[in-house]
């Protein structure tokens, strides 16, 4: 280490009212190093990162870049400097295209746009170089969220960054997609540039950082090189105690069939089939797991499940009850509860506070109304119980949930779901963006639902969260269920071969087992 | 009824139309500059008053037309510049601001016209129809489009521009995403205020030219509320024109041509509908073509939504 | 104590129009009367009318002026509660107690305009702005007129559904000359302006009166005449009589007949004006419509 | 447990004690907010009128006293309240659920068409009957009217900002046809109606000023939406539909229906509104029944945050404005159009003292 480190944040406070959300941070990374962040859902990363690129003003502290002072709370001077960000939510434009998105901002405002094929030039060989398979006439609205993580990583290229900050990048990412980014992030240090990653995922965090700095409670409080530590001991310095990296399961007997699909189809909502004549059951105590890249159909088959999009064919049976085609508002009066994908499209309402958010689904029955009123005694309270229960970090259960981070607002919808006492478990997406302590806790907590009798369906993307939690996996591929495996880490690479469709490939090595 | 078909009649519509939509085309245009910049200004009426004012006022006082649509942009984008204060740096809701705004210029032009021009009873110059030599006499479309103003002939500069100005230049670009995801435009350290404090004065500017055309190149007097709804009717322009300048272009085309026909169809006397049948018939037709085109989800995402930073 | 006069208008004083003959007519009686006077626009908003009544009423104003058929109801409604004060009507036949109507008869001036036109053009056409009693009473007369010397006269008529319109008054105008009309008469308060604009830049073949104002600058080559109704010399007329005590026992009618509230005139300095010949017969019908041998109106 | 016993009541106590200190402060920050706004705008308006030659004085004097002077100058604000306080509280709900109806003024003059003709129609009807009958003739044509752009919407994703505009024209237009035609009073030269049948005519409950019922009626519904918005479950999912529709259908929410629900209730108060003008003030139906007020709603909507609770300041607030304005030509002879000025100053000067960074303040939490 030198004296003089590439970049330097000192003393860095930032508070939101009464809230601290950094409280005198100081932060050190070296020029060429993947340095990461860990921290609680909470902690504070986000708004450090936000700092450090300009986006928020802290009220304190200074940040000296390369040996210079950075301006603070100037966007423009964090780019000028080569400091770019890739958001935790994607800063794209989705009416335009990639190329449009790069060029957005760049030069004077009077500027002619007429360099529009050196643009795309430019743009198809940056993309051949890293390998990131980008094409600049697409427009944003048409891609998946992996595509626009690349788009969002060579747009950061594209303006010539050399200090690069990655806010969960690979939060949405299938595996295939993180091992891409991983070894991207590897290929762009030895070009030279400098990576600030945060992930909450520990295997890759071990897997791609030089150094890895942890906060808690608004301060950093343990930076070590990556080769001195491992994952335990990041764990008990993130959440402060050991985290169980293995849930123990109880052995029980599923029971009934509580959820029975034939033969579902439907289609996306852009018209195109999805779901193509699906067929399982879910029975009591038990927990299927369908895996699956995305955008092989799970969603759709999400929402079809649910009542939220309308049903081609085939039949769906809770309870061995006919719930096909039914709308939502009746399917929301059967004993479902569903943890939907996209938080911020469908599960939460961002401006509402968080009573009126745990109200969401229940706000026209007992116990939280009665004769057409709301009783907001009794959503505070159960507001209250949630928010202690989950660990939810909040100033009160009247703020917006709009001012929680994001693993927190997660926590409040799984906290939401659990309460509900369903007989069947619609879970799409468990931990996105979840700490890992509390990672555990919210799978502890699926678990127990388990044995208290519930069906529970969890579509994940996650293949350590199948596997940990799963009594069976299903995989989908192209909208079809092509493969049923045991939650056995043993079989991975057979799983692996299922998802991409290899189906052939996959029961010769079935066989094989 | 025997008119109706003829080609005179035609032309006389065609030409009727072109004016009638002008001072909606200029408003309309620079609306859609305001809300792709995610600003709603509901304050067009009062804006388009205080650029018919204005305007007025400064032709009477100088006599020179040129002058006077200067002044009527300038007044307009005054009136814009209190809307954008309020609405940008104080971040109120723009409805409401822009209400306010309607009430200011109504009031306010009222009252300053009749403490300085009322009685005096004198009109002023107006810009004439230009002679196009060879095409204003060409039969039929000399009368349908050769015989208009500068005022309206401009009206097809302005739609060409904004299409340039929005579609290709740098300028143009962040100003759509700036309606889109402000966010996205704040992280590449452009201002979001800038751009919006810019939306809103080319549109309140137009507005205020849109106003302008009436006292400077329609009638040639004031007189209060001689807006008489334009400025609403434009903000259906907009939405119907799904926030497009061309649409803008057509769908200001297509209001005046209903506008136009009723008055038309009105001075038929052998036509025996009462005549508030032929007056809905513009506002009525716009609810059917709307229904026809179905809206798609294409409202820039934060229209209406003041941008906060943190 | 001072005599007071209030006056009650529909809309801006400010305009070329109906409101503004009512205030001339308010001022009229400030000069001559020496009274101390006060107005109110309303908007035309017929809740607010019975307010404004009272609230004069209540001041102790000796005579109030509703300056349109619409104040009517609400002056009745009042009236009884201030016997002391006189509630004039304008443009209404009412005469109940206190509340005393006044009707300046336009169909009369207007009659005289349909004539002409009948006689020198080929085509006429009105545009008004709201299709209301004072409107629709002129033009009844225009047509009456026009159709006194030729029964089959074209006449079109169009409404512009406001008064505050001059661009659709100018189109309007615009359109009905495009479909041959060569006589215009536009009646629509401020937005009237706008037809004259119409008829002014269509050269000097179209022909028109200035109405209730004089218009002469704007259309200088059209305008064969002047109908200016002068209502402040009869408004002054019947408040000076309530001054000396004598209220009116009837209502009261202006026409041709005061030819110092309806002047009906003709202009020599125009081209191609109003030759001598159809001047005679003019005021041969004027006379007999003074004499109440001519009925301009249907009823 | 004794303990316990002990402290319960305890804890309750201070809580009460907070409860009340808190609303307080807020209720005086609502209350101060505004009124430092009002004078601020009466100011510039005093500013404005000396500097075109008359007292600016006269502002404060008619606006803060004379307006206020005897019973009947109050009670005819009140009057003015009534229709800006009913369209203020419907559009509150509309503007919760993001329906931007622009549409009152059109609405209103729907449901006072609706009220003449059932006013006109029963002859000897009881007014037991016939003012409810007038009162739910007016609503139900005014959520008709607006039906039509909520079913627009629903069923065609027509945007009710430009229906409801077109649809104001057109309820206008008609209405002069009705006047100038079927509805015209036979004996009148003026387009107007007949008469309403007296039996019809809102109850007045401070004779002999013209305030009647309908004040109670926009208060007491004001209140009832409140609760509505805030306290029920069927407002709770207009407010979700009107924030996150994706979020509404995921909780069991039927967009649609609340859309439809929403702007019926919206187009059904500025209905009642116009039933109140027609039954109420006028007696009879004319072209221009009203001033704006559907306009003037969409104000007093938003300045009370959409709150309807507060739609009721903010509607005697514009009332008072209105009524002002009036008395100020009457005795200063300061044109009236004056009026819209101070009005935009009045919100312009609100907005700028930032009460709506203290919007949470007038409501209980
Ligand atoms: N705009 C804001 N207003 C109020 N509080 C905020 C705001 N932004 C962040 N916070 C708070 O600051 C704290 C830190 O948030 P931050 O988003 O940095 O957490 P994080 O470490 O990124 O968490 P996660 O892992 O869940 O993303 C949180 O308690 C959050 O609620
Ligand atoms: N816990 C609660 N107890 C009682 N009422 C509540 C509670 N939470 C919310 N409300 C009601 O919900 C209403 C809306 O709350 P919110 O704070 O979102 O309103 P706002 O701040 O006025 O509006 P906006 O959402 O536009 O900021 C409040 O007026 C309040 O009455
Ligand atoms: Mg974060
Ligand atoms: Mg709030």
């Amino acid at each position: 280490m030198t004296d003089k480190p590439f970049l330097r944040m000192e003393n860095i406070h930032k508070r939101f009212g009464d809230l601290v959300a950094s409280g005198g941070v100081t932060l050190e990374v070296e020029k060429n190093e993947i340095h990461t962040l860990l921290g609680e859902n909470g902690a504070g990363k986000s708004v450090l990162m936000n700092i450090l690129c300009g986006v928020l003003a802290p009220n304190e502290g200074q940040i000296v870049y390369k040996g210079e002072p950075l301006r603070l709370g100037s966007p423009r001077e964090a780019i000028r400097h080569g400091i770019g960000m890739v958001h935790q939510h994607f800063m794209l434009v989705p009416n335009l295209t990639v190329a449009e998105n790069y060029v957005l901002g760049q030069g004077t405002p009077t500027r002619v746009i007429n360099d529009r094929e050196e643009v795309h030039r430019r743009i198809r060989a940056l993309s051949d170089r890293y390998g990131l398979d980008v094409r600049p006439d697409a427009l944003i609205q048409d891609l998946s969220v992996g595509e626009q993580q690349r788009v969002e990583i060579l747009k950061v290229l594209f303006h010539g960054i050399d200090l690069l900050i990655l806010d969960e990048p690979t939060a949405v990412l299938t595996p295939q997609e993180t091992d891409r980014l991983l070894l991207l992030l590897r290929e762009l240090v030895a070009d030279g540039k400098t990576v600030i990653f945060i992930s909450h995922k520990l295997d890759e965090v071990m897997r791609v950082s030089d150094r890895i700095s942890v906060m808690r409670d608004a301060r950093i409080v343990f930076t070590t090189a990556a080769s001195e530590t491992n994952p335990r001991e990041l764990a008990r310095m993130m959440v402060g105690r050991d985290v169980l990296m293995e849930l123990p399961r109880a052995a029980v007997e599923p029971g009934r069939v509580v959820l029975s699909v034939d033969k579902l189809s439907c289609d996306s909502e852009i018209g195109l089939p999805a779901v193509r004549g699906v067929s399982f059951e879910v029975r009591e105590k038990e927990i299927v797991g369908i895996a699956g890249v995305s955008g092989n159909g799970q969603s759709e088959l999400a929402l079809a499940l649910t009542g939220l999009l309308p049903v081609k064919g085939g039949s769906v049976r809770l309870d061995g009850e006919e719930i096909t085609g039914l709308p939502p508002s009746e399917v929301n009066r059967r004993p479902i509860a569903h943890i939907p994908e996209d938080r911020h499209k469908m599960g939460i309402v961002l401006p509402l506070p968080l009573t009126e958010n745990v109200l969401l689904q229940r706000y026209d029955r007992a116990p939280f109304s009665s004769r057409g009123l709301l009783d907001f005694g009794a959503i505070t309270d159960h507001t209250r119980d949630l928010i202690r229960r989950f660990r939810v970090k909040t100033s009160s259960e009247n703020e917006r949930i709009q001012n929680l981070s994001g693993g927190n607002q997660q926590k409040l919808v799984v906290a939401r779901e659990l309460a509900r006492d369903p007989d069947f478990l619609l879970i799409n997406q468990l931990t996105r963006g979840i700490d890992i302590g509390a990672m555990e806790m919210v799978m502890q907590e699926v678990l127990r639902q388990r044995e208290a009798g519930r069906a529970i369906l969890l579509i994940s993307t996650e293949l350590e969260e199948l596997f940990a939690i799963c009594d069976r996996i299903l995989v989908m591929y192209h909208g079809e269920l092509v493969g049923e495996l045991p939650p056995d880490r043993s079989r991975l690479e057979e799983m692996g071969l299922l998802m991409a469709g290899h189906v052939g490939e996959a029961a010769a090595r079935a066989v094989a087992h | 009824m025997e008119d109706v078909a003829t080609l005179g009649f035609i032309a006389t519509t065609i030409g009727a139309t072109w004016r009638l939509a002008t001072p909606l085309i200029f408003a309309s245009i620079g609306e859609v500059f305001s809300e792709r910049a995610g600003v709603l200004n509901i304050g067009l009426e009062g804006v388009m008053l205080m650029g018919a004012f204005v305007g007025f006022a400064a032709v009477f006082a100088t006599g020179s037309l040129p002058l006077g649509l200067l002044s009527a942009v300038l007044g307009g984008m005054a009136v814009g510049l209190v809307f954008a204060f309020f609405t940008i740096t104080v971040k109120a809701d723009q409805i409401v601001v822009g209400a306010a705004i309607n009430l200011l210029g109504m009031g306010l032009t009222a009252f300053l016209f009749r403490t300085y021009y009322v009685g005096t009873g004198r009109g002023v110059e107006i810009a004439q129809p230009l002679d196009l030599p060879g095409l204003s006499d060409l039969p039929f479309l000399g009368e349908a489009l050769f015989r208009q103003n500068a005022i309206v002939y401009s009206t097809l500069l302005v739609v060409l521009v904004a299409v340039f100005v929005l579609y290709k230049t740098s300028f143009g670009l962040t100003l759509r995403a700036v309606g889109e995801h402000p966010k996205a435009v704040d992280v590449v350290g452009r201002s979001v205020a800038a751009y919006r404090y810019g939306a809103v004065l080319i549109g309140t500017g137009l507005a205020g030219l849109g106003g302008g055309f009436l006292t400077l190149g329609h009638s040639n007097q004031f007189v209060e509320g001689i807006t008489s709804g334009r400025g609403f009717i434009a903000l259906a322009v907009v939405v119907f024109a799904r926030w497009s300048p061309i649409g803008a272009f057509l769908v200001s085309l297509l209001f005046g041509l209903f506008y136009a026909l009723q008055l038309q169809l009105q001075a038929q006397p052998a036509l025996a509908i009462p005549y508030q049948a032929l007056q809905a018939l513009p506002y009525v037709m716009t609810i059917v073509a709307l229904v026809m085109v179905r809206n798609k989800g294409d409202t820039p995402k934060t229209l209406g939504v003041p941008y906060n930073k943190a | 104590d001072t005599f007071k006069m209030g006056l009650l208008v529909p809309g801006s004083v400010s305009e070329e129009g109906w409101n503004r003959i009512g205030y001339n007519a308010l001022k009229g009686v400030e000069k001559e009367l020496g009274a101390q006077v006060s107005y109110v626009e309303l908007q035309q908003n017929p809740a607010s009318f019975e307010k404004a009544f009272r609230d004069y009423a209540s001041q102790g104003f000796n005579v109030i002026l509703g300056h349109g058929f619409e104040f009517q109801d609400a002056a009745l409604d009042v009236a009884a509660d201030y016997p002391d004060t006189v509630f004039l009507i304008s443009s209404s036949y009412i005469h109940e107690g206190n509340v005393i109507g006044l009707n300046t008869d336009t169909s009369q001036p207007f009659y005289l305009m349909g004539y002409v036109a009948a006689r020198m053009g080929k085509k006429a056409g009105l545009v008004g702005g709201m299709e209301i009693p004072p409107i629709q009473q002129a033009f009844e007369g225009f047509k009456n007129g026009a159709r006194s010397v030729d029964p089959d006269f074209p006449i079109s008529e169009a409404y512009i559904g406001n008064f505050t319109d001059t661009t659709a008054a100018k189109e309007a105008s615009l359109s009905m000359i495009s479909q041959g009309a060569d006589f215009l008469v536009p009646n629509a308060s401020g937005a009237t302006v706008g037809g004259y604009q119409a008829i002014a830049e269509s050269g000097g073949d179209v022909k028109t009166f200035s109405i209730f104002s004089d218009f002469t600058e704007v259309a200088p080559n059209n305008i064969l005449g002047l109908y200016v109704a002068d209502y402040a010399q009869g408004v002054v007329r019947v408040v000076k009589s309530i001054q000396d005590g004598e209220v009116p026992s009837w209502n009261i009618e202006f026409g041709l007949k005061d030819a110092d509230v309806i002047k009906f005139s003709f202009r020599d300095d125009v081209e191609n004006g109003v030759p001598a010949d159809i001047r005679e017969e003019v005021e041969d019908v004027k006379a007999k419509i003074a004499a109440g041998e001519i009925k301009t109106r249907n009823r | 447990m004794a303990n316990i016993e002990n402290e319960r009541p305890r804890a309750a106590d201070t809580d009460f004690l907070a409860t009340m200190t808190r609303f307080l402060i807020r209720t005086a920050q609502a209350i101060a907010m505004p009124a430092a706004a009002v004078l601020v705008a009466l100011a510039s308006g005093a500013v404005l009128l000396a500097l075109s030659g008359f007292n600016g004085w006269d502002v404060f004097d008619v606006m803060l006293v004379g307006v206020f002077s005897d019973t009947r100058s109050v009670a005819e604000i009140l009057l003015k309240a009534i229709p800006l306080i009913l369209i203020g509280v419907g559009l509150c709900v509309a503007f919760r659920c993001s329906i931007w109806n622009i549409g009152a003024e059109g609405q209103l003059y729907a449901g006072a068409v609706a009220a003449t003709v059932v006013g006109v129609s029963f002859e000897g009807l009881t007014p037991w009957l016939y003012v409810p009958l007038v009162m739910i003739a007016g609503a139900l044509a005014g959520a008709a009217w607006a039906g039509i752009a909520g079913l627009l919407k629903v069923y065609f994703r027509a945007s009710e900002i430009v229906t409801t505009i077109m649809l104001n024209y057109i309820a206008l237009i008609s209405t002069s046809y009705l006047v100038t035609g079927p509805l015209k009073d036979a004996a009148a030269a003026y387009p107007q109606s007949a008469r309403l049948f007296k039996e019809a005519w809102m109850p007045r409950i401070l004779p002999p000023t013209r305030l009647h019922i309908g004040i109670l009626v926009a208060i007491a519904l004001a209140i009832a939406f409140y609760v509505f918005l805030f306290r029920s479950s069927a407002g709770f999912a207009v407010r979700v539909v009107g924030t996150n529709q994706h979020a509404a259908r995921y909780a069991g929410m039927n967009v649609g229906r609340n859309v439809l629900l929403a702007i019926c209730i919206s187009g059904a108060m500025a209905g009642l509104a116009g039933a109140f003008e027609v039954a109420g003030v006028t007696h009879r139906l004319y072209q221009n029944i009203s001033p704006g007020y559907g306009f003037e709603g969409i104000a007093v909507a938003l300045l009370a945050n959409n709150n309807p609770f507060g739609a009721i300041f903010s509607g005697i607030l514009f009332a008072v404005l209105r009524s002002g304005s009036e008395l100020m030509q009457i005795t200063a002879q300061v044109p009236q159009v004056l009026v819209s000025v101070i009005q935009g100053m009045v919100i312009l000067s609100v907005v700028a003292f930032g009460v709506y960074r203290f919007r949470s303040a007038i409501h209980p939490k």
